[in-house]
Protein backbone atom coordinates (compact mmCIF):
# COMPACT_ATOMS: atom_id res chain seq x y z
CA UNK A 1 0.00 0.00 0.00
CA UNK A 2 1.09 3.65 -0.78
CA UNK A 3 0.51 6.50 0.72
CA UNK A 4 2.46 9.48 -0.90
CA UNK A 5 2.53 13.13 1.48
CA UNK A 6 2.93 16.84 0.30
CA UNK A 7 2.91 19.55 2.53
CA UNK A 8 3.74 23.35 1.93
CA UNK A 9 4.08 26.17 5.12
CA UNK A 10 1.91 29.34 3.80
CA UNK A 11 4.18 32.17 5.29
CA UNK A 12 1.41 34.50 5.24
CA UNK A 13 -1.08 32.73 7.03
CA UNK A 14 1.11 30.73 9.65
CA UNK A 15 -0.79 27.54 8.21
CA UNK A 16 0.98 23.76 7.09
CA UNK A 17 -1.32 22.44 4.45
CA UNK A 18 -0.68 18.77 4.35
CA UNK A 19 -1.91 16.50 1.54
CA UNK A 20 -1.52 12.50 2.04
CA UNK A 21 -2.69 10.41 -0.96
CA UNK A 22 -3.23 6.76 -1.02
CA UNK A 23 -4.00 4.80 1.91
CA UNK A 24 -3.09 5.29 5.78
CA UNK A 25 -3.01 1.74 7.30
CA UNK A 26 -0.59 0.20 10.13
CA UNK A 27 2.32 0.39 7.56
CA UNK A 28 1.81 3.98 6.55
CA UNK A 29 0.83 5.48 9.85
CA UNK A 30 4.27 5.82 10.96
CA UNK A 31 5.20 7.97 7.87
CA UNK A 32 2.12 10.38 8.28
CA UNK A 33 3.25 10.49 11.98
CA UNK A 34 6.71 11.85 11.50
CA UNK A 35 5.38 13.90 9.35
CA UNK A 36 2.80 15.74 11.12
CA UNK A 37 5.54 15.95 13.94
CA UNK A 38 8.58 17.40 11.32
CA UNK A 39 6.42 20.11 10.22
CA UNK A 40 4.87 21.32 13.18
CA UNK A 41 8.61 21.22 14.81
CA UNK A 42 9.97 23.13 11.45
CA UNK A 43 7.55 25.80 12.31
CA UNK A 44 5.13 26.13 14.91
CA UNK A 45 1.59 26.72 13.16
CA UNK A 46 -2.34 24.99 13.19
CA UNK A 47 -2.01 22.44 10.37
CA UNK A 48 -4.61 21.99 7.65
CA UNK A 49 -4.37 18.03 6.89
CA UNK A 50 -6.35 18.19 3.13
CA UNK A 51 -7.67 14.48 2.35
CA UNK A 52 -8.91 14.93 -0.91
CA UNK A 53 -6.79 12.64 -2.43
CA UNK A 54 -7.00 10.00 0.71
CA UNK A 55 -8.91 6.49 -0.39
CA UNK A 56 -8.40 5.00 2.95
CA UNK A 57 -8.12 5.47 6.47
CA UNK A 58 -8.51 3.53 9.67
CA UNK A 59 -8.17 3.69 13.54
CA UNK A 60 -4.20 3.76 12.81
CA UNK A 61 -4.13 7.27 11.11
CA UNK A 62 -6.82 8.35 13.81
CA UNK A 63 -4.57 7.53 16.22
CA UNK A 64 -1.67 9.75 14.14
CA UNK A 65 -4.32 12.59 13.87
CA UNK A 66 -5.23 12.56 17.88
CA UNK A 67 -1.69 12.19 19.27
CA UNK A 68 -0.49 15.25 16.93
CA UNK A 69 -3.90 17.35 17.84
CA UNK A 70 -3.24 16.49 21.99
CA UNK A 71 0.35 17.56 21.82
CA UNK A 72 -0.09 20.82 19.45
CA UNK A 73 -3.29 22.02 21.14
CA UNK A 74 -1.21 22.25 24.53
CA UNK A 75 0.94 24.95 22.55
CA UNK A 76 -1.90 26.57 21.16
CA UNK A 77 -2.12 25.39 17.78
CA UNK A 78 -4.40 23.32 16.26
CA UNK A 79 -5.38 20.82 13.04
CA UNK A 80 -8.10 20.97 11.00
CA UNK A 81 -9.12 18.16 8.52
CA UNK A 82 -10.36 18.91 5.19
CA UNK A 83 -12.48 17.30 2.49
CA UNK A 84 -12.70 13.56 3.92
CA UNK A 85 -14.19 11.36 1.39
CA UNK A 86 -17.39 9.60 2.45
CA UNK A 87 -16.13 6.52 3.76
CA UNK A 88 -13.21 8.41 5.77
CA UNK A 89 -15.97 11.00 7.34
CA UNK A 90 -18.03 7.75 8.57
CA UNK A 91 -15.32 6.96 10.38
CA UNK A 92 -14.57 10.16 11.87
CA UNK A 93 -18.80 10.45 12.72
CA UNK A 94 -18.72 6.89 14.19
CA UNK A 95 -15.75 7.97 16.37
CA UNK A 96 -17.21 11.90 16.88
CA UNK A 97 -13.71 12.89 15.82
CA UNK A 98 -15.24 14.92 13.23
CA UNK A 99 -16.35 17.53 15.79
CA UNK A 100 -13.31 18.25 16.83
CA UNK A 101 -11.65 18.02 13.54
CA UNK A 102 -14.16 19.23 10.97
CA UNK A 103 -15.70 22.05 12.76
CA UNK A 104 -16.67 24.11 9.72
CA UNK A 105 -18.92 21.17 8.51
CA UNK A 106 -20.88 21.94 12.12
CA UNK A 107 -20.49 25.88 10.97
CA UNK B 1 -23.12 -24.11 0.83
CA UNK B 2 -21.13 -21.39 1.66
CA UNK B 3 -17.90 -20.74 -0.15
CA UNK B 4 -14.77 -20.72 2.24
CA UNK B 5 -11.45 -19.09 1.55
CA UNK B 6 -8.71 -18.85 3.98
CA UNK B 7 -5.94 -16.59 3.79
CA UNK B 8 -2.28 -16.92 5.82
CA UNK B 9 -0.63 -13.78 6.61
CA UNK B 10 3.20 -13.12 7.64
CA UNK B 11 2.66 -11.14 10.84
CA UNK B 12 4.02 -7.72 8.76
CA UNK B 13 2.49 -4.65 8.73
CA UNK B 14 2.48 -4.52 5.03
CA UNK B 15 0.35 -7.57 4.57
CA UNK B 16 -2.36 -5.70 6.02
CA UNK B 17 -3.33 -3.91 2.38
CA UNK B 18 -2.93 -6.86 0.41
CA UNK B 19 -5.47 -9.08 3.31
CA UNK B 20 -7.78 -5.47 2.64
CA UNK B 21 -7.80 -5.83 -1.01
CA UNK B 22 -8.87 -9.72 -1.77
CA UNK B 23 -11.54 -8.82 1.22
CA UNK B 24 -12.85 -5.99 -0.95
CA UNK B 25 -12.59 -8.17 -4.00
CA UNK B 26 -14.87 -11.48 -1.72
CA UNK B 27 -17.43 -9.03 -0.67
CA UNK B 28 -17.81 -7.28 -4.15
CA UNK B 29 -18.21 -10.76 -5.79
CA UNK B 30 -21.02 -11.22 -2.90
CA UNK B 31 -22.66 -8.30 -3.88
CA UNK B 32 -21.92 -5.72 -1.40
CA UNK B 33 -22.13 -2.27 -2.49
CA UNK B 34 -19.79 0.72 -2.18
CA UNK B 35 -20.37 1.59 1.33
CA UNK B 36 -20.62 -2.07 2.72
CA UNK B 37 -16.98 -3.03 1.14
CA UNK B 38 -15.30 -0.17 2.73
CA UNK B 39 -16.93 -1.02 5.74
CA UNK B 40 -15.88 -4.42 5.75
CA UNK B 41 -12.09 -3.11 4.88
CA UNK B 42 -11.74 -1.46 7.72
CA UNK B 43 -13.19 -3.28 10.21
CA UNK B 44 -10.51 -6.69 8.80
CA UNK B 45 -7.94 -4.19 8.84
CA UNK B 46 -8.88 -3.13 12.43
CA UNK B 47 -8.85 -6.96 13.75
CA UNK B 48 -5.29 -7.76 11.42
CA UNK B 49 -3.71 -4.78 13.19
CA UNK B 50 -5.05 -5.96 16.36
CA UNK B 51 -3.23 -9.55 15.46
CA UNK B 52 -0.12 -7.32 14.93
CA UNK B 53 0.08 -5.01 17.30
CA UNK B 54 -1.01 -7.17 20.87
CA UNK B 55 1.17 -9.90 19.76
CA UNK B 56 3.47 -11.25 22.38
CA UNK B 57 6.11 -13.45 19.88
CA UNK B 58 7.72 -11.17 17.25
CA UNK B 59 6.62 -11.76 13.30
CA UNK B 60 3.64 -14.09 14.49
CA UNK B 61 1.63 -14.45 11.46
CA UNK B 62 -2.14 -14.96 11.45
CA UNK B 63 -5.33 -16.54 10.15
CA UNK B 64 -7.73 -14.34 7.82
CA UNK B 65 -11.01 -16.69 7.42
CA UNK B 66 -14.38 -15.43 5.01
CA UNK B 67 -17.11 -17.23 3.97
CA UNK B 68 -19.24 -16.15 1.37
CA UNK B 69 -22.86 -16.66 1.20
CA UNK B 70 -25.67 -15.33 -0.81
CA UNK B 71 -26.63 -12.88 1.56
CA UNK B 72 -23.78 -12.33 4.30
CA UNK B 73 -20.09 -12.40 4.16
CA UNK B 74 -18.31 -13.78 7.65
CA UNK B 75 -14.66 -12.83 8.23
CA UNK B 76 -12.59 -14.21 11.47
CA UNK B 77 -9.10 -13.18 12.03
CA UNK B 78 -7.84 -15.93 13.93
CA UNK B 79 -4.69 -15.22 16.00
CA UNK B 80 -1.53 -16.81 18.37
CA UNK B 81 -0.90 -13.61 20.08
CA UNK B 82 -1.32 -14.46 23.52
CA UNK B 83 -4.86 -13.21 24.06
CA UNK B 84 -6.48 -10.85 26.23
CA UNK B 85 -8.63 -10.27 29.40
CA UNK B 86 -12.03 -9.35 27.73
CA UNK B 87 -13.12 -8.59 31.56
CA UNK B 88 -10.77 -5.49 31.59
CA UNK B 89 -11.75 -4.31 27.92
CA UNK B 90 -13.05 -0.45 28.19
CA UNK B 91 -15.42 1.23 25.56
CA UNK B 92 -13.66 4.36 24.22
CA UNK B 93 -14.63 7.60 26.04
CA UNK B 94 -15.44 9.41 22.68
CA UNK B 95 -15.41 13.01 24.44
CA UNK B 96 -11.93 12.72 25.35
CA UNK B 97 -10.15 10.99 22.34
CA UNK B 98 -6.57 9.11 22.89
CA UNK B 99 -4.60 7.74 20.29
CA UNK B 100 -5.63 4.26 20.83
CA UNK B 101 -8.40 2.31 22.20
CA UNK B 102 -10.49 2.81 18.90
CA UNK B 103 -9.78 -0.80 16.68
CA UNK B 104 -13.23 -3.07 18.32
CA UNK B 105 -15.41 -0.26 18.80
CA UNK B 106 -15.11 1.11 15.32
CA UNK B 107 -15.65 -2.85 14.02
CA UNK B 108 -18.84 -3.44 16.10
CA UNK B 109 -20.01 -0.07 14.80
CA UNK B 110 -19.52 -1.39 11.06
CA UNK B 111 -19.97 -4.71 10.87
CA UNK B 112 -23.59 -6.65 11.74
CA UNK B 113 -21.98 -8.93 14.20
CA UNK B 114 -19.19 -9.36 16.27
CA UNK B 115 -18.02 -12.55 18.61
CA UNK B 116 -14.51 -11.94 20.08
CA UNK B 117 -13.16 -15.47 21.42
CA UNK B 118 -9.87 -15.08 23.14
CA UNK B 119 -7.56 -17.22 25.67
CA UNK B 120 -4.98 -15.75 27.79
CA UNK B 121 -1.75 -17.23 26.83
CA UNK B 122 -3.21 -19.32 23.70
CA UNK B 123 -4.93 -15.97 21.38
CA UNK B 124 -7.73 -14.43 19.95
CA UNK B 125 -10.38 -14.73 16.89
CA UNK B 126 -12.66 -12.53 16.28
CA UNK B 127 -16.08 -12.91 14.30
CA UNK B 128 -17.73 -10.71 11.73
CA UNK B 129 -20.38 -10.70 9.58
CA UNK B 130 -22.17 -8.94 7.17
CA UNK B 131 -25.16 -9.08 5.93
CA UNK B 132 -26.10 -7.68 2.07
CA UNK B 133 -29.75 -6.90 3.40
CA UNK C 1 14.09 -14.62 5.25
CA UNK C 2 11.10 -14.88 2.65
CA UNK C 3 7.87 -13.78 3.89
CA UNK C 4 5.15 -16.71 2.81
CA UNK C 5 1.79 -16.24 2.31
CA UNK C 6 -0.75 -18.84 1.41
CA UNK C 7 -4.49 -19.01 -0.20
CA UNK C 8 -6.60 -21.44 0.23
CA UNK C 9 -8.83 -21.07 -2.54
CA UNK C 10 -12.81 -22.66 -2.96
CA UNK C 11 -12.35 -24.61 -6.72
CA UNK C 12 -14.82 -21.89 -8.52
CA UNK C 13 -13.71 -19.72 -11.68
CA UNK C 14 -15.06 -16.71 -9.64
CA UNK C 15 -12.41 -16.41 -7.17
CA UNK C 16 -9.40 -16.76 -9.64
CA UNK C 17 -9.67 -12.94 -9.86
CA UNK C 18 -9.12 -12.54 -6.65
CA UNK C 19 -6.35 -14.46 -6.32
CA UNK C 20 -4.43 -12.47 -8.95
CA UNK C 21 -5.56 -9.81 -7.76
CA UNK C 22 -3.69 -10.47 -3.97
CA UNK C 23 -0.69 -11.92 -5.87
CA UNK C 24 -0.60 -8.18 -7.86
CA UNK C 25 -0.71 -6.57 -4.56
CA UNK C 26 2.42 -9.18 -3.37
CA UNK C 27 4.49 -8.28 -6.62
CA UNK C 28 3.77 -5.12 -6.23
CA UNK C 29 5.36 -5.09 -2.69
CA UNK C 30 8.53 -6.80 -3.35
CA UNK C 31 9.21 -4.10 -5.96
CA UNK C 32 8.33 -5.51 -9.54
CA UNK C 33 7.47 -3.08 -12.27
CA UNK C 34 4.21 -2.95 -13.87
CA UNK C 35 5.05 -5.40 -16.79
CA UNK C 36 6.46 -8.25 -14.56
CA UNK C 37 3.56 -7.71 -12.67
CA UNK C 38 1.28 -8.55 -15.12
CA UNK C 39 3.14 -11.11 -16.35
CA UNK C 40 2.96 -12.44 -12.95
CA UNK C 41 -0.88 -12.42 -12.35
CA UNK C 42 -0.83 -14.02 -16.01
CA UNK C 43 1.05 -17.16 -14.89
CA UNK C 44 -0.87 -17.56 -11.92
CA UNK C 45 -4.24 -16.88 -13.29
CA UNK C 46 -3.17 -20.42 -15.62
CA UNK C 47 -2.09 -22.16 -13.27
CA UNK C 48 -5.15 -21.78 -11.13
CA UNK C 49 -7.44 -22.56 -14.47
CA UNK C 50 -5.47 -25.61 -14.88
CA UNK C 51 -6.08 -26.76 -10.73
CA UNK C 52 -10.03 -25.74 -11.74
CA UNK C 53 -10.57 -27.29 -15.06
CA UNK C 54 -8.39 -30.75 -15.26
CA UNK C 55 -10.05 -31.97 -11.63
CA UNK C 56 -11.26 -34.85 -11.45
CA UNK C 57 -13.67 -34.07 -8.44
CA UNK C 58 -15.67 -31.53 -8.78
CA UNK C 59 -15.05 -28.19 -6.92
CA UNK C 60 -12.31 -29.31 -5.28
CA UNK C 61 -10.37 -26.47 -4.04
CA UNK C 62 -6.93 -25.58 -4.23
CA UNK C 63 -3.79 -24.06 -2.51
CA UNK C 64 -1.29 -21.01 -3.61
CA UNK C 65 1.42 -20.45 -2.22
CA UNK C 66 3.45 -16.94 -2.30
CA UNK C 67 6.86 -16.71 -1.25
CA UNK C 68 8.60 -13.02 -1.37
CA UNK C 69 11.91 -12.13 -1.08
CA UNK C 70 13.71 -8.91 -1.80
CA UNK C 71 14.87 -10.24 -5.25
CA UNK C 72 12.30 -12.67 -6.26
CA UNK C 73 8.38 -14.30 -6.03
CA UNK C 74 8.12 -17.92 -5.90
CA UNK C 75 4.77 -18.72 -6.42
CA UNK C 76 2.94 -22.71 -5.70
CA UNK C 77 -0.30 -23.54 -6.52
CA UNK C 78 -1.23 -27.02 -5.16
CA UNK C 79 -4.67 -29.28 -6.46
CA UNK C 80 -5.51 -32.51 -5.38
CA UNK C 81 -6.94 -32.62 -9.25
CA UNK C 82 -5.80 -35.92 -9.91
CA UNK C 83 -2.21 -35.36 -11.32
CA UNK C 84 -1.55 -35.81 -15.44
CA UNK C 85 0.73 -37.99 -17.14
CA UNK C 86 3.87 -35.28 -18.08
CA UNK C 87 5.03 -37.47 -20.48
CA UNK C 88 1.93 -37.06 -22.85
CA UNK C 89 2.52 -33.71 -22.32
CA UNK C 90 3.10 -31.82 -26.23
CA UNK C 91 4.10 -28.25 -26.55
CA UNK C 92 1.52 -26.43 -28.29
CA UNK C 93 1.79 -26.24 -32.30
CA UNK C 94 1.50 -22.39 -32.70
CA UNK C 95 1.28 -22.45 -36.66
CA UNK C 96 -1.74 -23.90 -35.91
CA UNK C 97 -3.72 -22.65 -33.29
CA UNK C 98 -5.80 -24.54 -31.15
CA UNK C 99 -8.67 -23.69 -28.65
CA UNK C 100 -6.29 -25.36 -25.91
CA UNK C 101 -3.31 -26.48 -25.08
CA UNK C 102 -1.46 -23.21 -24.02
CA UNK C 103 -1.66 -22.47 -20.34
CA UNK C 104 1.77 -23.87 -19.37
CA UNK C 105 3.55 -22.79 -22.60
CA UNK C 106 2.39 -18.79 -21.49
CA UNK C 107 3.45 -19.99 -17.87
CA UNK C 108 7.12 -20.81 -19.10
CA UNK C 109 7.18 -18.28 -21.61
CA UNK C 110 6.54 -15.30 -18.53
CA UNK C 111 7.90 -16.93 -15.79
CA UNK C 112 12.20 -17.11 -15.09
CA UNK C 113 11.85 -21.13 -13.28
CA UNK C 114 8.84 -23.36 -13.52
CA UNK C 115 8.67 -26.82 -11.90
CA UNK C 116 6.05 -29.05 -12.29
CA UNK C 117 4.92 -31.94 -10.03
CA UNK C 118 2.43 -34.30 -10.99
CA UNK C 119 1.42 -37.78 -9.45
CA UNK C 120 -1.85 -39.59 -11.50
CA UNK C 121 -4.44 -39.87 -9.23
CA UNK C 122 -3.30 -37.34 -6.49
CA UNK C 123 -2.40 -33.77 -7.83
CA UNK C 124 0.07 -31.42 -9.35
CA UNK C 125 1.98 -28.67 -7.96
CA UNK C 126 3.49 -25.99 -10.24
CA UNK C 127 6.21 -23.97 -8.79
CA UNK C 128 6.81 -20.36 -10.71
CA UNK C 129 10.05 -18.08 -10.07
CA UNK C 130 10.13 -14.90 -10.74
CA UNK C 131 13.17 -13.10 -10.23
CA UNK C 132 13.40 -8.71 -9.83
CA UNK C 133 16.79 -8.17 -11.89
CA UNK D 1 -14.05 -9.95 -11.95
CA UNK D 2 -16.33 -8.52 -14.49
CA UNK D 3 -16.63 -8.01 -17.84
CA UNK D 4 -19.00 -5.92 -19.92
CA UNK D 5 -19.14 -5.78 -24.09
CA UNK D 6 -20.23 -3.29 -26.15
CA UNK D 7 -21.46 -4.54 -29.41
CA UNK D 8 -22.91 -2.98 -32.59
CA UNK D 9 -23.03 -4.21 -36.30
CA UNK D 10 -22.38 -1.77 -38.96
CA UNK D 11 -24.82 -2.69 -41.55
CA UNK D 12 -22.52 -0.58 -44.54
CA UNK D 13 -19.94 -2.64 -44.23
CA UNK D 14 -21.10 -6.02 -43.27
CA UNK D 15 -18.63 -5.93 -39.89
CA UNK D 16 -19.11 -6.59 -36.29
CA UNK D 17 -17.50 -4.22 -33.58
CA UNK D 18 -17.35 -5.85 -30.51
CA UNK D 19 -16.00 -4.10 -27.62
CA UNK D 20 -15.27 -5.94 -24.18
CA UNK D 21 -14.39 -4.28 -21.24
CA UNK D 22 -12.56 -5.34 -18.46
CA UNK D 23 -11.21 -8.59 -17.63
CA UNK D 24 -11.67 -11.86 -19.66
CA UNK D 25 -10.36 -14.86 -17.27
CA UNK D 26 -11.94 -18.63 -16.32
CA UNK D 27 -14.77 -16.85 -14.76
CA UNK D 28 -15.86 -14.61 -18.11
CA UNK D 29 -14.74 -16.26 -20.74
CA UNK D 30 -18.14 -17.98 -21.61
CA UNK D 31 -19.71 -14.23 -21.85
CA UNK D 32 -17.25 -13.16 -24.51
CA UNK D 33 -17.94 -16.56 -26.12
CA UNK D 34 -21.92 -16.39 -26.01
CA UNK D 35 -21.41 -12.55 -27.32
CA UNK D 36 -19.34 -13.42 -30.19
CA UNK D 37 -21.17 -16.64 -31.53
CA UNK D 38 -24.52 -14.59 -30.78
CA UNK D 39 -23.23 -11.74 -32.58
CA UNK D 40 -21.84 -13.75 -35.86
CA UNK D 41 -25.34 -16.12 -35.82
CA UNK D 42 -27.64 -12.73 -35.98
CA UNK D 43 -25.71 -11.84 -38.99
CA UNK D 44 -22.89 -13.33 -40.66
CA UNK D 45 -20.05 -10.99 -41.28
CA UNK D 46 -16.65 -10.21 -40.51
CA UNK D 47 -15.97 -9.01 -36.37
CA UNK D 48 -13.40 -6.75 -34.89
CA UNK D 49 -12.77 -6.98 -31.69
CA UNK D 50 -11.70 -3.93 -30.17
CA UNK D 51 -9.78 -4.43 -27.30
CA UNK D 52 -9.13 -0.72 -26.19
CA UNK D 53 -10.85 -1.24 -22.90
CA UNK D 54 -9.54 -4.71 -22.37
CA UNK D 55 -7.27 -4.79 -19.24
CA UNK D 56 -6.76 -8.52 -18.53
CA UNK D 57 -7.01 -11.46 -20.53
CA UNK D 58 -5.18 -15.10 -20.17
CA UNK D 59 -5.27 -18.10 -22.31
CA UNK D 60 -9.06 -18.74 -21.61
CA UNK D 61 -9.53 -15.69 -23.59
CA UNK D 62 -7.11 -16.67 -26.28
CA UNK D 63 -8.75 -19.97 -26.63
CA UNK D 64 -12.31 -18.68 -26.90
CA UNK D 65 -11.31 -16.17 -29.84
CA UNK D 66 -9.14 -19.33 -31.95
CA UNK D 67 -12.34 -20.88 -31.54
CA UNK D 68 -14.81 -18.60 -33.27
CA UNK D 69 -11.93 -17.36 -35.75
CA UNK D 70 -11.81 -21.23 -37.00
CA UNK D 71 -15.49 -21.55 -37.50
CA UNK D 72 -15.87 -18.12 -38.76
CA UNK D 73 -13.52 -18.86 -41.43
CA UNK D 74 -14.66 -21.61 -42.08
CA UNK D 75 -17.67 -19.97 -43.82
CA UNK D 76 -14.95 -17.25 -44.88
CA UNK D 77 -15.02 -14.73 -42.71
CA UNK D 78 -12.51 -13.53 -39.86
CA UNK D 79 -11.42 -11.58 -36.92
CA UNK D 80 -9.02 -8.98 -36.10
CA UNK D 81 -8.16 -7.60 -33.09
CA UNK D 82 -7.44 -3.68 -32.64
CA UNK D 83 -5.99 -1.77 -30.05
CA UNK D 84 -4.72 -4.61 -27.38
CA UNK D 85 -2.72 -3.36 -24.20
CA UNK D 86 0.84 -3.76 -24.05
CA UNK D 87 0.38 -6.60 -21.44
CA UNK D 88 -2.36 -8.35 -23.62
CA UNK D 89 -0.17 -7.80 -27.06
CA UNK D 90 2.72 -9.88 -25.41
CA UNK D 91 0.40 -12.97 -24.44
CA UNK D 92 -0.51 -12.31 -28.47
CA UNK D 93 3.13 -12.24 -29.42
CA UNK D 94 4.23 -14.99 -27.34
CA UNK D 95 1.99 -17.36 -28.76
CA UNK D 96 2.07 -16.39 -32.46
CA UNK D 97 -1.07 -15.28 -32.51
CA UNK D 98 -0.88 -11.78 -33.12
CA UNK D 99 0.33 -12.64 -36.86
CA UNK D 100 -3.49 -13.90 -37.29
CA UNK D 101 -5.31 -11.80 -35.33
CA UNK D 102 -3.54 -8.54 -35.65
CA UNK D 103 -2.18 -8.83 -39.10
CA UNK D 104 -2.44 -4.72 -40.01
CA UNK D 105 0.27 -4.20 -37.13
CA UNK D 106 2.78 -5.79 -39.52
CA UNK D 107 1.68 -4.17 -42.76
N1 LIG E 1 -5.92 -9.82 18.81
C1 LIG E 1 -5.65 -9.33 20.04
N2 LIG E 1 -4.68 -9.91 20.81
C2 LIG E 1 -4.39 -9.42 22.03
N3 LIG E 1 -5.04 -8.36 22.59
C3 LIG E 1 -6.01 -7.75 21.90
C4 LIG E 1 -6.36 -8.19 20.59
N4 LIG E 1 -7.38 -7.42 20.15
C5 LIG E 1 -7.63 -6.53 21.10
N5 LIG E 1 -6.82 -6.70 22.18
C6 LIG E 1 -6.84 -5.95 23.44
O1 LIG E 1 -7.99 -5.12 23.46
C7 LIG E 1 -7.62 -3.76 23.57
C8 LIG E 1 -8.55 -2.88 22.79
O2 LIG E 1 -8.37 -3.10 21.38
P1 LIG E 1 -8.80 -1.99 20.35
O3 LIG E 1 -10.16 -1.52 20.67
O4 LIG E 1 -8.59 -2.55 18.98
O5 LIG E 1 -7.81 -0.77 20.58
P2 LIG E 1 -6.21 -0.70 20.48
O6 LIG E 1 -5.77 -1.91 19.72
O7 LIG E 1 -5.94 0.57 19.78
O8 LIG E 1 -5.73 -0.69 21.90
C9 LIG E 1 -6.18 -3.68 23.14
O9 LIG E 1 -5.47 -2.62 23.72
C10 LIG E 1 -5.63 -5.04 23.57
O10 LIG E 1 -5.27 -5.01 24.93
N1 LIG F 1 -3.27 -28.94 -12.55
C1 LIG F 1 -3.47 -29.89 -13.49
N2 LIG F 1 -4.14 -31.03 -13.19
C2 LIG F 1 -4.35 -31.99 -14.13
N3 LIG F 1 -3.90 -31.88 -15.41
C3 LIG F 1 -3.22 -30.77 -15.76
C4 LIG F 1 -2.96 -29.73 -14.83
N4 LIG F 1 -2.24 -28.78 -15.47
C5 LIG F 1 -2.06 -29.21 -16.73
N5 LIG F 1 -2.64 -30.42 -16.93
C6 LIG F 1 -2.62 -31.23 -18.17
O1 LIG F 1 -1.70 -30.64 -19.09
C7 LIG F 1 -2.37 -30.26 -20.29
C8 LIG F 1 -1.79 -28.97 -20.83
O2 LIG F 1 -2.13 -27.89 -19.99
P1 LIG F 1 -2.13 -26.40 -20.54
O3 LIG F 1 -0.87 -26.17 -21.31
O4 LIG F 1 -2.38 -25.48 -19.41
O5 LIG F 1 -3.32 -26.34 -21.60
P2 LIG F 1 -4.89 -26.60 -21.36
O6 LIG F 1 -5.14 -26.53 -19.90
O7 LIG F 1 -5.57 -25.52 -22.12
O8 LIG F 1 -5.16 -27.95 -21.95
C9 LIG F 1 -3.83 -30.17 -19.91
O9 LIG F 1 -4.67 -30.42 -21.01
C10 LIG F 1 -3.98 -31.26 -18.85
O10 LIG F 1 -4.13 -32.51 -19.43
Amino acid sequence: MTLHIQKSFDHNKGLWNIAPQGEVDISTAPVLRSCIDEAFNEENGNIILDFDQLRYMDSTGLGVIIGAYSRMKEKGYSIVLKNPRKNILKLLQITNLDRVLCAELYE
Amino acid sequence: MADLLKLSVPGKPEYVGMVRMAISCLANSVGFDIEAIEDIKVAVSEACTNALCHSKNRAGGYEVYCEMSDDKIVVSVVDQSGGYDKNSYKEPCLDQPKEGGLGIYIIKALMDEVDIFTEIGIGTRIKMVKYTK
